[in-house]
């Protein structure tokens, strides 16, 4: 399971195609988006496109003058194996 | 898949909050919360319920249970820190045997005072105690009814209770529990400064050089500021702790001049402080030239017993306490017999030690902080130590400067916030108003949109109205008293002579007693109705701690059962309560339109205490949660905030000045505010010229409690205690705390872990003393006094090391009712019980 | 011989009546009781007679008793500084015990011979034959193996397995696994062989059994003239090697046998006397070495059961 | 040993004899191996379990005890108990837990002269003088005075507080104005009655009883700590040095041995002006 979140800069006056391009890729989400041209956007693993392609696209979607990858997870499917992940103690020493 | 579908949100969530974060755009709505809120604790402040320091402290909680807290690492007063108490805070409310419907005692169906308790509703016990007290009011007058409140109210549940007795039934019997506790303190800053609650702060602990301890076991009572204390004697070089005591205790482990004397002889030690000081010329001259006048006060004023007793009737001005003006020379005079040698003949403690107190007070270059609480307040000459302290710091001039500071400490978290301020005393109104005072009832009746002559004044036509705590025990068993209403305190245990006059006054047949309380305490069990109470963060509240910081928190968790909180009930009671039954009809007349009306409508439906609105989310903290309130959705107003704003106007408008608070909602942002707080500045010293916005440019110091801005030197003589030991009863008795037990131990008892660190109340002892009595330590004694016995263990090994001649008992075990052996004497003047000296006579069990 | 088991003791009903036949078997298991109750009486009712247990004892609060056995382990196990108390109880126990009869311990305080003795009454309700072949002496050896366990690991090792300890102190202080030492020796005694550990194992009883060579107080045969070689008396008696010498008067090595059983190994349990229709058996004094002839009852009824 | 002769004047012959006694010698020594195998574990007492006061060391004790309980019948709080097979502690002997029944500290000590066989050593009457095991304060972490909150519940309860555990004062580094009270055990004075470990407010006691072998380190004995010995001694152990002397600026001094260089502040006079103290009172808080 891979989610992203990516910070996009769209060109000056190019939101709308930016915005609109945005919406037919597979498997991302666009949550939010600034007056000045910047989308906030989570990419997801989708049937046929694997989030990290789809990452790649974005930069040249068009519209699109950057998009900046901040945040990636990415966990095993199953559930324990990600459980244990998030629940790995906080160093003893440091306290919790 | 649910489980993994939420795992994916949650993940998606993260993602966006970082990349917003990352690109420093704010998100709307609750996301972000979402995000942050990793193991679902909702956290907020809220001040320790315990002691009068003030410890604030986070509380989590989940799904509507508090389950866990944490020392507030941002309050400046703790940063983080608790004691044993505060590190169980999340356990008090939690206690198996917790009240949770109102009980009253029935027989065949029907209220019977020797009946057993059974459940009734709301109204059933509403509807009887209406009934109950409407008949006593109107058979014996004002003192017919009484309340008896707390240091441990909030400010609202105080404001209100004032209302309901003084306007409502026009009744000055109200009393809070702190008349054990501070009475004696506020009656020195009113002979002194003409105004209540100390001039200095807790930042004097961090400015002084010397700490003086007079009275005060503050290792164990206020913890926090001991350890303050403590980081700057190890930290600033030259400072130096003083501990006087009447046996040795915990603070002796770090006093560089520990002093055990005989009890009562603290007159004479402060005496002869203040004739070194004179005989050295140390006094700052300046000062008390600028700022000082000098009097005297009556002297052999008894010991506040019954009428009866012959040391009252040998006491020549009985109660009297009448200051007269005096010149310099003449207080000289008075503090001249006091010198090193008599002192230490009649204190037993060594001369050297004496005199390095009395140089250090006298050292220009030194600052002093005095520290002192239930050593001097519960005395019965409590005003005159204290005002014999005041003497020693206006001479040297050592007062309202940071690092100076005579401070007396409060015992409860909201005996200043609460029963000093609020002025929830019989002969008290609001901001430092008094009762006797016929401009200050016409400002009362005034803000309170009342009739004029609503608040009764000392002597009405229906007789004396002020009556103190002690007196109302013994009207109880007199008959003169028949309702008692008993709020957030466990006074069956608390008040002395339990025998002679508290036990006998609520069982007197014609009497009817409420208790509100969590817990099935003794005062419960004592009573005729039971009603359930919410506790601390189970109602929005607020608290006034010692140093003026007033805190406020919101209500976090849901009550259980159908306990509500105290002002709920306050003001829920004033329902029942038509105007016809309590006002006569000539007052009605003065304003018609309350004709018809009940007690809550004149009182609190005013247009003021109602005038916020309230629904629900009205309350929420800047991080989204939203709080309930149980009161307002009831009410349907903002029943706390009108309270509250209603209150402040006395502050504004109001004849005496310097008490000035912020707004409500400043106080929920905020971890405590100083007061005075004028245009959103809080005020650290008082009388002080830049510290105190009531202090002009240029006039330096300016005690402007007095009308001419002068404080008062006091002087007073050393009188003998009422009952000191004799050859039949050879020992002194002294009770007190533990660190581990708050009061009467209703709480902290119900904690496991403290209940098995301190199980049960032992008697400290002097070795020699017990070897004299063939006990040895952990044996079983007696203690016996002219008014009752007790059996406990002895401890001749344990924290407290009594002198020889003196033992200690503390009195939070409800097994051993200490309180069966003190005499309910008390300081005159203040009206304070003395719990710290009686005789009595220890034997083998 | 089996004809002899159904009927056993019937002869001695019918002479002494079913009280007189058991008279000593009801006196014997009163005093195991009642010691046993002397020191339940504190834990149970709070009533402090005797403290401790049969280790160690105090009797109100002055008399103190302590298991001389226990206390050879303890100078076995190098305390040689025994405090003064456990010295006088010891040799309180030894001279009581020379004077009464060492094995006395066995029959009348013991409580692990209750337990054997059900087995043993178990055993022959239920007709098991067959027993282990263990030498009696393996007993001595126990005790040898006692003293030196102790001298060995220097602690009282025995004590961590003894059953008799272990079951009196158990009863009054806790049992915990304790029990199933006990039912081990019950189970041994029912099934793998007769009279086990009395007679053979326990180190106890081999003690006791030294001690008892010298005591006083001995069964005597002195109407053995009366004796019909009925053989009753071979039957029910846990040790049967030591009835020869004093029923049948040879001795070994020839010559006059004195009329007392004087081994050790008799435990004074009187199981003889009562058995014994025609009194044969008697307590007495280990002296004088004849046996003093007396009148022979009257036979309560006339049969006269056949050999 | 009476051989086993039969009385009908068989004889037996010698060597059968000789089996018999092997056979039973070798059974014999085969149940004591197994009881000796057993004992060897059972020397070493749990860390949990503590001996009465007054008690040998354990190897003694054990050889010293009888397990006859008059010292549990004798102890006023009944917290003795005789261990039960399968409880870890040899069985039969008395011990306690400190956690749920610690030692009271009788100042009569009922129990020792219980003791009949002295496995209570009965020369101990000054019940301070016992040394049942050493209270540790193991877990500082989740000690919560060690994190500068005021409990001090082990040093309150104490019988001989001040002496086996004292509070150490120290300032609170994190909040800056605060003091740290965190209690420290002295093993000279602890007689490891476990009132300290059965008070403790934590879920899982910080501080424990343990065993002296376990608790105690050794100091080599080729080194002392000097300032001991000076102490001890009464006087320097090597005679000190006369007076120095040094070149110094004015108004300077030097001392030896104390504090080094000592600047001569001169005494402010104080000034007779209203002004001056206001003006002091106001630069000094700052």
């Amino acid at each position: 399971m891979n989610i992203a979140g990516v910070l996009i800069h769209a060109y000056p006056g190019a939101t709308e195609t930016a915005r609109a391009a945005l919406q037919t890729l597979e498997g991302v989400e666009l949550h939010h988006e600034t007056p000045d041209g910047r989308f906030i956007v989570t990419v997801e693993d989708g049937e046929n496109a694997c989030c990290d392609d789809t990452i790649l696209a974005l930069a040249n979607t068009p519209g699109v003058a950057s998009a900046a990858l901040v945040y990636h997870s990415f966990e095993s499917e199953n559930l324990n194996a990600s459980a244990e992940l998030a629940a790995t103690p906080a160093s003893p020493i440091r306290g919790a | 898949m649910t489980q993994s579908v939420s795992r994916r949100n949650f993940l998606k969530t993260s993602a966006v909050a970082a990349t917003a974060s990352a690109a420093g755009i704010s998100l709307p709505g609750a996301l972000p919360a979402a995000a942050q809120k990793t193991d679902a604790i909702r956290w907020d402040k809220a001040p320790c319920r315990f002691c009068g320091t003030g410890c604030s402290v986070l509380l989590g909680v989940n799904n509507g249970k508090v389950v866990a807290t944490q020392g507030d690492p941002d309050a400046p007063v703790n940063r983080g820190l608790n004691c044993i108490k505060g590190y169980f805070l999340a356990k008090i409310m939690y206690g198996k045997d917790r009240l949770t419907k109102p009980l009253l005692r029935k027989k065949d169906g029907k209220y019977d005072k020797s009946g057993e308790f059974e459940e009734v509703s709301w109204d059933e016990a509403f509807d009887i105690m209406a009934e109950k007290w409407v008949a006593a009011r109107k058979a014996k007058g004002p003192k017919g009814v009484g309340m008896f409140g707390s240091g441990q109210w909030t400010v609202w549940e105080g404001y209100a209770a004032q209302k309901l007795l003084k306007a409502g039934f026009r009744s000055n019997s109200l009393e809070p529990n702190a008349r054990h506790c501070m009475a004696s303190a506020v009656g020195a800053f009113m002979r002194a400064f003409g105004i209540d609650e100390p001039m200095g702060c807790y930042d004097d602990l961090e400015h002084a050089d010397v700490f003086v301890l007079w009275g005060a076991n503050m290792a164990e009572m206020h913890p926090i500021l001991w350890s303050r204390l403590t980081n700057t004697r190890l930290t600033k070089k030259g400072s130096e702790v003083h501990v006087l005591s009447t046996f040795e205790n915990r603070n002796f482990e770090l006093a560089d001049n520990g002093m055990v004397f005989e009890p009562q002889t603290d007159l004479a030690i402060a005496n002869y402080i203040a004739n070194y000081i004179i005989q050295n010329k140390a006094y700052n001259k300046d000062f008390l030239d600028g700022h000082v006048n000098f009097t005297k006060t009556p002297t052999d004023i008894g010991y506040g017993l019954r009428g009866t007793d012959p040391r009252e009737k040998a006491a020549t001005n009985r109660g009297k306490g009448k200051l007269s003006k005096i010149s310099f020379e003449d207080y000289a005079k008075s503090v001249e017999p006091y010198t090193l040698e008599y002192t230490a003949k009649l204190t037993k403690v060594p001369a050297e030690k004496l005199e390095k107190l009395a140089k250090a007070y006298a050292d220009p270059k030194k600052k002093v902080s005095s520290y002192w609480t239930m050593g001097f307040n519960q005395h019965t000459r409590g005003v005159w130590v204290n005002g014999l302290v005041y003497n020693i710091h206006l001479l040297m001039g050592k007062i309202a400067e940071p690092g100076n500071s005579p401070f007396s400490l409060t015992g409860q978290p909201s005996a200043c916030g609460t029963a000093r301020e609020v002025g929830t005393f019989t002969h008290r109104l609001p901001a430092d108003l008094v009762v006797k005072n016929p401009k200050h009832r016409a400002f009362a009746e005034k803000i309170w949109k009342l009739p004029e002559g609503t608040v009764p004044g000392p002597k009405t036509s229906e007789g004396k109205t002020l009556i103190h705590a002690v007196a109302m025990h013994r009207a109880l068993k007199d008959g003169k008293m028949n309702c008692f209403w008993v709020m957030c305190n466990n006074n069956m245990q608390a008040a002395a002579n339990m025998n002679g006059e508290s036990w006998p006054g609520w069982r007197n047949p014609d009497n009817f007693i409420t208790v509100s309380d969590p817990y099935p305490t003794v005062s419960a069990i004592a009573a005729d109705l039971i009603l359930p109470t919410a506790m601390w963060t189970e109602k929005e509240g607020a608290y006034g701690n010692a140093e003026r910081r007033t805190q406020f928190w919101r209500e976090q968790v849901s009550p259980p059962g159908e306990s509500k909180s105290d002002v709920w009930q306050i003001v829920e009671f004033s329902k029942r309560i038509k105007v016809e039954d309590v006002w006569d009809a000539e007052l009605l007349d003065k304003m018609p339109e309350h004709k018809g009306k009940t007690l809550y409508e004149v009182l609190y439906a005013n247009g003021q205490v109602d005038k916020f609105p309230y629904q629900k989310g009205t309350v929420k903290d800047d991080r989204g949660n939203e709080y309930n309130n149980h009161e307002s959705e009831d009410f349907g107003f903002y029943l706390q905030k009108g309270l509250f704003e209603e209150y402040r106007r006395f502050q504004y408008e109001g004849p005496k000045k310097g008490h000035e608070m912020a707004e409500y909602e400043a106080y929920h942002k905020s971890r405590g505010l100083r007061w005075p707080v004028i245009d959103g500045k809080e005020t650290l010293w008082r009388f002080r010229e830049g510290y105190d916005p009531h202090v002009a440019k240029g006039e330096g110091v300016k005690f402007y409690g007095k009308p001419d801005g002068r404080a008062n030197i006091i002087t007073a003589p050393y009188e003998p205690a009422a009952e000191p030991p004799d050859k039949e009863y050879d020992l002194w008795l002294c009770t007190g705390r533990v660190l581990e037990h708050w009061h009467s131990g209703s709480m902290t008892q119900r904690v496991p872990e403290l209940h098995r660190a301190v199980p049960d109340a032992v008697l400290f002892m002097n070795a020699k003393d017990a070897k004299k009595r063939k006990l040895r330590d952990g044996s079983k004694c007696k203690i016996q006094t002219r008014r009752g016995e007790l059996v406990t263990r002895v401890e001749t090994r344990g924290r407290n090391k009594p002198p020889e001649g003196l033992v200690f008992i503390a009195w939070f075990d409800a097994n051993r009712l200490v309180n069966k052996l003190t005499l309910d004497q008390t300081d005159p003047l203040s009206k304070e019980t003395d719990y710290k000296k009686c005789a009595c006579k220890v034997m083998k069990a | 011989m089996s004809a002899v088991i159904e009927k056993l003791g019937h002869d001695a009903i019918a002479a002494k009546g079913r009280l007189g036949a058991h008279k000593w078997l009801i006196l014997r298991r009163m005093s195991q009781l009642a010691i046993l109750a002397l020191f339940m009486a504190g834990p149970v009712g709070g009533v402090w007679i005797l403290k401790g247990n049969l280790s160690s004892s105090l009797f109100a609060d002055t008399v103190p008793m302590t298991d001389p056995l226990a206390f050879m382990q303890l100078i076995a196990a190098g305390h040689l500084g025994v405090a003064s108390t456990a010295v006088t109880g010891a040799a309180l126990i030894l001279a009581f015990y020379l004077l009464v009869g060492g094995r006395v311990y066995c029959a009348w305080v013991c409580p692990v011979n209750i337990v054997t003795d059900t087995a043993h009454w178990l055993r022959r309700r239920l007709a098991i034959k067959g027993s282990a072949r263990i030498a009696r002496e393996a007993r001595y050896w126990m005790l040898g193996l006692v003293l030196i366990l102790a001298l060995a690991t220097g602690t009282l090792a025995y004590e961590l397995v003894n059953p008799v300890s272990m079951l009196h102190r158990g009863l009054i202080f806790g049992m915990g696994f304790g029990w199933a030492i006990i039912a081990g020796v019950f189970l041994f005694d029912l099934f793998i062989m007769k009279h086990g550990w009395c007679g053979h194992l326990c180190p106890m009883g081999a003690f006791y059994g030294l001690v008892g060579a010298a005591s006083l107080v001995r069964v005597r045969a002195d109407n053995r003239a009366a004796c019909d070689d009925c053989m009753e008396c071979y039957e029910v008696c846990p040790e049967p090697q030591v009835i020869p010498p004093a029923l049948k008067g040879e001795r070994r090595g020839g010559g006059e046998a004195s009329a007392a059983i004087l081994s050790g190994a008799c435990t004074n349990c009187a199981r003889c006397v009562d058995i014994c229709p025609h009194d044969v058996f008697n307590f007495g004094l280990r002296f004088p070495a004849a046996p003093a002839g007396r009148r022979q009852p009257q036979l309560i009824g006339t049969a006269r059961h056949g050999a | 040993m009476p051989t086993g002769k039969h009385a009908k004047g068989k004889t037996v012959s010698r060597r059968r004899v000789l089996s018999d006694a092997a056979k039973t010698a070798c059974g014999v020594a085969l149940f004591g191996l197994a009881v000796g195998l057993y004992a060897r574990p059972s020397r070493s007492l749990p860390a949990d379990a503590v001996r009465p006061p007054g008690a040998l060391p354990e190897k003694d004790f054990l050889g010293a005890c009888v397990r006859c309980g008059l010292c549990v019948r004798d102890c006023p709080y009944d917290i003795l108990k005789l261990a039960e097979l399968g409880e870890g502690v040899a069985t039969g002997t008395p011990y306690f837990t400190a956690r749920s029944g610690p030692c009271e500290m009788c100042t009569d000590i009922p129990c020792v002269p219980a003791c009949p066989t002295g496995a209570l050593d009965h020369t101990l009457t000054d019940i301070t003088k016992a040394r049942m095991g050493l209270a540790v304060l193991i877990d500082q972490e989740s000690c919560i005075a060690f994190q500068g909150l005021r409990c001090e519940v082990c040093f309150n309860v104490c019988p001989v507080r001040g002496k086996a555990i004292k509070l150490e004062y120290r300032p609170n580094k994190r909040s800056g104005k605060h003091a740290v009270f965190p209690p420290v055990v002295y093993s000279d004075d602890c007689t490891g009655c476990g009132l300290c470990e059965k008070a403790c407010i934590l879920e899982e006691a910080a501080i424990k009883v343990m065993p002296i072998r376990l608790a105690k380190g050794e100091l080599g004995r080729h080194y002392r700590l000097g300032w001991e010995q000076k102490q001890k001694a009464g006087d320097a152990l090597v005679t000190p040095d006369p007076e120095h002397k040094y070149n110094l600026p004015e108004g300077l001094r030097y001392d030896h041995s104390g504090r080094g260089l000592i600047a001569d502040e001169p005494a402010a006079p104080r000034t007779g002006s209203a002004l001056d103290t206001l003006r002091k009172g106001i630069r000094e808080a700052r």
